[in-house]
């Protein structure tokens, strides 16, 4: 069940293969307890997080996005997540001008022993998504 | 905003002889020659693609020499010669920064330009009338006849958006400069007072703008062709299947979706020449998104593009530590 | 209503698929509806635009003859969304169809003419029907020639139909690959050169060519060389096409259309038409 | 024309009240920077001063529509194959259009000989044209650009106007053309429009001469001959359009342009086919899926833009010009492309050359 038996929430998460994806796998292994809202989208880098995919989702219909990728320094590909940092941040500083709530919309860094890091992370993301309420109406979409 | 003042100073009449003698210089030197000339009627003016001697007398410039003439060049394999005011030189800046023209194969006549009007303020104040005579009077205003009769303007009162808050009034690239360098005495800040302004509003009042905004959008890619900086064109992932970001629909999600991807493409590399909102048809201002990124480009990584070609845009770079980006805790 | 919407297609069932190369399969598929099946009829050389819910429609010409109606065949080559995602059916699967469209071969005007088919690759698609359909009605016409060329021996589509060919007395069929290859003992060379090398005679000959763009173009070069008027050379244009009825206005040539006025034009009428690629 | 009546400025309000009880009502409104066809819902937003930025093509010809939908689905246990059902998605409002501009009725006039004088009628088309009822409001002065007498229309054209009306003495004098137009009349609030008739004429005249003696600047447009030499000339076409931008303002601003796209979309169990408006300037136009292009530069489509509207379409429809003068193709070019001027090049240069 969702946070405090509320509708579930659409949140896509988009994680990185080599830290994040493994520390929400840890977090799974090691039965954290975790909100359901999320859906995770499996990335090989944060680099690879077009904004786009971002806008589209949002505009698609979820009512928060969370990108995770490795902690600076920790890219797999050395440079990924240096490049996937500065285009997250323009992106969220563009959102708001666009009247999208920018902290529907959050970027982290977890790695693979972060489990718990993870756990909390979701469940903060999680839970602020609920206080922010839904996006889009059950019928009709906030963009509609 | 007071602006008129320094307008008024840096206002100089520019010799359209000499524009003319120095293209039929650079025409011996080039395939041909990227100018203006008269359009099908005073007020608007078209670009005029040079390639014989013969072609050189029509060649004009005034305030009604408003494209982006550089917006051809990604495209185009002769060599070329081009006349461009500031604002337009600095896509040059921005072509060469990315690699997109080859800097040998081009011969830039810059003109100092005092500003060139908004057309389609001018459509609207004589209510589209069809127009017979357009004069430039001293320099300062305007008498525009019509089939309704006379109407004059000061040109400071029909002046395009992005020229109150020129800051690059005289080319920043050129092998020619035609006339005296004008100098602008507008801060950034002042250049980016209408993001900042549109900013305070609340969240709910900015997204409603955007959707009546968005609602008048009918997909005639004007905004997206008309920008020099869009160099994708025909590869636009806009109109592709494979990835599939926008369908055929006419609604708002997809016209969301469209401008977000304009604006991102152009994250840290649009010169703010106003093409794309000069385009449009239904006086949609597409430029404002691109601007905003601009103002966090400068907070974000003190950049500003199209200014010196040894610059990198800064999402094409990173640092490994950034200084103004902090962790967004929860 | 009572009114006939054009643009509803109606459902298909695919009952045989067959790899013929690498690239390319045939589909054979029959109406859902058994009355619709029973009532279709076509003439050789009319198209048919299959879709794939989802993913779109596409224009094949329908290569079965219409002597032989127990399906309909359609034989697609995998290059863009809509083919590659009818490669992906198989036997059993849906498919939107809406056919006849388009004009035909005009094989009335052939009855006792001589007739040289020259078709390269996929482009014996549309030769196909009319082959099929001329062997069944075999008196009507002259002399049968089909020169078929492909790249390599594993392009050539239809190798039960060229095996059958090829055993038959009242036609002459003679097969090229672009380049020697392996154990293959037949013509090797493109083919406007075989074609030229041949020397068929115009007289009372009609030619019909379909293929590649490029061998289309020399092929047509080399009827010319050889004598054959214009009238009598008769080709099938692909373009793009979407309504497949005349309206939606991309598939033009000049004033017209390849999906309604075409695909089968005479080399007279595209020489009155402007040039375009 | 038929049935007349005369509708005083200050009923106005009622009257469109009233007419927008009957239909969904279609009128010009100012929204920023544009004018654009929207539902009614107030006079104090009607716009009727100049020809609206866009035509009033999309309120029957829509730039996006879903023919049908489908949806996959399985039978009993669901161990059959995956069968698909369609669903025609016809559209049934009737629609009533109040102030476009007689160049817009005729942009009706030239789709319907595409789309319903044909053996496969756009069915989606013909039935959205016939639930519509158009009064067209007839012109004051010409806006910048205009040509319409220049191919045979004008500014009281009644060329595919149910109705028309025109601003006189205070009011509007509405009067019926079609047997459709006269639910434009069928109103409490109108006056006998008899005694307006005589300065309706007057009103005419002065007009079509104003608007004449600015059509004489281009003249005369004919259709053009398909032997036509410079038609063939890229040196031409590439002269006139080097600065074309290959965007989609012409044909979208067009009351006549009808090219269209068809296209699937779905989610996982269901979708819909689309039809949306297309643009013979775009690249992807006749882009095939092998990559040929036959179309490949912007001067190449341009041809075939100006070919289909002058040379093509008068070949299959007896001489009638795609265009209706409207002129917005050329008031909105971002980079004033004119092509007025362009087509009577080619017509003199016929003159002259005439194989």
């Amino acid at each position: 069940m969702s946070q405090e038996n509320k509708r579930e929430l659409k949140i896509i998460g988009f994680l990185c293969n080599w830290c994040s994806y493994g520390g929400a796998d840890t977090a799974g292994v090691s039965r954290f307890k975790q909100p359901t809202d999320l859906r995770i989208v499996r990335v090989p880098c944060s680099g690879r997080v077009d904004p786009l995919f971002v806008v589209k989702a949002l505009i698609g219909g979820a009512d928060g996005v969370l990108v995770s990728g490795c902690h600076p320094r920790d890219c797999h590909y050395s440079d990924g997540n240096f490049y996937a940092r500065r285009r997250l941040e323009m992106l969220k500083r563009l959102l708001p001008f666009l009247g999208i709530d920018p902290r529907r919309f959050r970027y982290t860094w977890v790695s693979a022993s972060e489990g718990q890091r993870w756990q909390r992370v979701v469940t903060e993301f999680t839970k602020l998504i609920h206080e922010l309420g839904p996006l889009h109406g059950e019928k009709e979409k906030a963009f509609e | 905003m007071n602006w008129d003042h320094y307008m008024e100073k840096r206002r100089k009449p520019l010799s359209e002889k000499g524009l003319r003698e120095k293209i039929s210089q650079i025409l011996k030197e080039v395939d041909v020659v990227i100018s203006w000339k008269m359009g099908f009627d005073p007020i608007h003016a078209t670009p005029h693609f040079i390639r014989d001697e013969k072609e050189i007398e029509e060649s004009v410039f005034n305030v009604f020499c408003v494209h982006n003439l550089t917006t051809y060049l990604p495209f185009m394999k002769e060599k070329v010669g081009i006349v461009v005011k500031g604002c337009d030189s600095r896509t040059l800046v921005q072509f060469i920064q990315e690699g997109l023209i080859t800097r040998e194969n081009l011969k830039i006549i810059g003109i100092p330009c005092s500003g060139v009007v908004d057309v389609k303020k001018i459509m609207e104040e004589i209510g589209e009338s069809p127009v017979l005579q357009a004069e430039i009077l001293d320099n300062s205003s305007l008498k525009i006849r019509t089939l309704d009769g006379e109407k004059f303007f000061q040109i400071d009162s029909v002046l395009a958006q992005k020229c109150k808050t020129c800051r690059y009034p005289t080319p920043l690239i050129y092998d020619h400069l035609i006339g005296e360098p004008i100098k602008s005495q507008i801060g950034w800040d002042k250049a980016y007072e209408d993001v900042t302004e549109f900013d305070k509003k609340t969240l709910e009042e900015k997204l409603s703008f955007w959707k009546k905004e968005f609602e008048k959008c009918i997909r005639c890619y004007a905004c997206r062709n008309a920008c020099p900086l869009c160099v994708c064109q025909d590869r636009c992932i806009a109109e592709s299947r494979d990835p599939h970001f926008v369908s055929q629909k006419l609604e708002l999600p997809e016209k969301f979706m469209f401008h977000f991807i304009h604006a991102i493409h152009l994250a840290g590399r649009c010169v703010e020449c106003g093409e794309c909102e000069r385009a449009c048809p239904m006086g949609i201002p597409v430029k404002m998104m691109k601007k905003k990124i601009n103002y966090e480009m400068k907070q974000l990584f003190d950049y500003e593009t199209g200014i010196n070609v040894d610059d990198k845009p800064p999402m094409y770079t990173f640092k490994v530590e950034e200084e103004k980006i902090k962790e967004h805790e929860l | 209503m009572g009114l006939k919407n054009p643009y509803l297609p109606d459902i298909v069932t695919i009952t045989k698929v067959i790899q013929e190369t690498p690239n390319i399969k045939s589909f054979q598929v029959v109406f859902d509806d058994p009355e619709k099946m029973k009532s279709f009829t076509f003439q050789p050389g009319q198209v048919g635009q299959l879709s794939v819910f989802g993913v779109g429609e596409s224009t094949f010409v329908i290569n079965s003859p219409p002597t032989r109606k127990e399906y309909l065949q359609f034989s697609v080559m995998k290059v863009g969304e809509v083919t590659s995602a009818i490669h992906e059916l198989h036997e059993g699967d849906k498919m939107g169809l809406r056919a006849p469209l388009g004009n035909w071969f005009p094989y009335e005007n052939m009855k006792g003419k001589n007739i040289l088919f020259i078709g390269g690759g996929i482009g014996l698609a549309p030769l196909r029907t009319l082959i099929l359909f001329m062997l069944d009605n075999r008196k009507d016409y002259g002399k049968i020639t089909i020169l078929y060329g492909a790249r390599t021996p594993v392009d050539l589509c239809y190798k039960e139909d060229l095996k059958e060919w090829e055993s038959r007395e009242d036609l002459e069929l003679i097969l090229t690959v672009d380049n020697e290859y392996p154990g293959w003992t037949k013509k090797v060379g493109l083919v406007p050169n075989v074609l030229l090398e041949m020397a068929p005679k115009p007289d009372n000959t009609v030619a019909i060519t379909c293929g590649p763009p490029i061998m289309i173009k020399y092929t047509l070069i080399a009827l010319d060389k050889l004598g054959f008027k214009d009238e009598d050379v008769i080709t099938t244009l692909e373009r793009r096409m979407k309504c497949g009825i005349g309206l939606c206005g991309r598939c033009n040539i000049g004033s017209k259309y390849v999906c309604k006025d075409g695909p089968v034009f005479s080399l007279a009428q595209l020489k009155s038409l402007p040039q375009e690629e | 024309m038929g049935r007349n009546g005369f509708l005083r400025k200050d009923r106005l309000e009622a009257y469109l009240n009233n007419l927008s009880k009957k239909g969904g009502l279609y009128v010009p409104k100012e929204e920023k920077g544009a004018i654009v066809f929207r539902k009614y819902s107030g006079v104090s937003e009607l716009s009727l001063k100049k020809p609206a930025t866009t035509p009033a093509k999309s309120i029957i010809y829509l730039q996006s529509e879903t023919f049908f939908r489908f949806m996959f689905e399985k039978e009993g246990n669901g161990l059959d194959k995956v069968n698909v059902r369609i669903q025609e998605n016809m559209d049934q409002e009737i629609r009533i259009i109040f102030g476009a501009r007689p160049c817009d009725a005729k942009g009706f006039s030239v789709i319907d000989r595409v789309f319903i004088d044909t053996d496969t009628q756009d069915v989606y088309y013909k039935k959205r044209r016939e639930n519509s009822y158009i009064a067209t409001k007839s012109c004051d002065s010409p806006s910048s650009g205009c040509f319409c007498i220049s191919v045979g229309g004008g500014p009281f054209d009644e060329e595919g106007s149910d109705a028309q009306f025109t601003e006189i003495n205070g009011g509007y004098l509405i009067e019926a053309i079609t047997e459709k137009g006269n639910i434009f009349l069928e109103s409490e609030l109108l006056e006998p429009g008899e005694t307006y008739l005589e300065e309706k004429r007057k009103r005419k005249e002065e007009v079509e001469r104003l608007v004449k003696e600015y059509c004489e600047r281009v003249g005369k447009i004919e259709p053009l001959s398909p032997k036509l030499r410079l038609f063939s000339d890229e040196d031409f076409w590439k002269k006139h359009l080097s600065k074309c931008l290959s965007c989609g303002v012409c044909t979208y601003l067009c009351p006549t342009c009808y090219c269209f796209n068809i296209t699937d979309e779905k989610t996982f169990y269901e979708g819909e086919r689309i039809r949306s408006w297309d643009s013979c300037m775009f690249f992807h136009f006749t882009l095939e899926a092998s990559g040929h292009n036959p179309r490949p530069d912007k001067f190449k489509r341009f041809r075939n833009r100006v070919g289909h509207k002058f040379m093509f379409y008068p070949e299959r429809y007896s001489g009638q010009i795609a265009c209706c003068g409207c002129g917005r193709c050329v008031r909105f070019c971002p980079v004033s492309v004119d092509i007025r001027e362009i087509v009577l090049e080619l017509m003199k240069s016929e003159e002259g050359g005439r194989e």
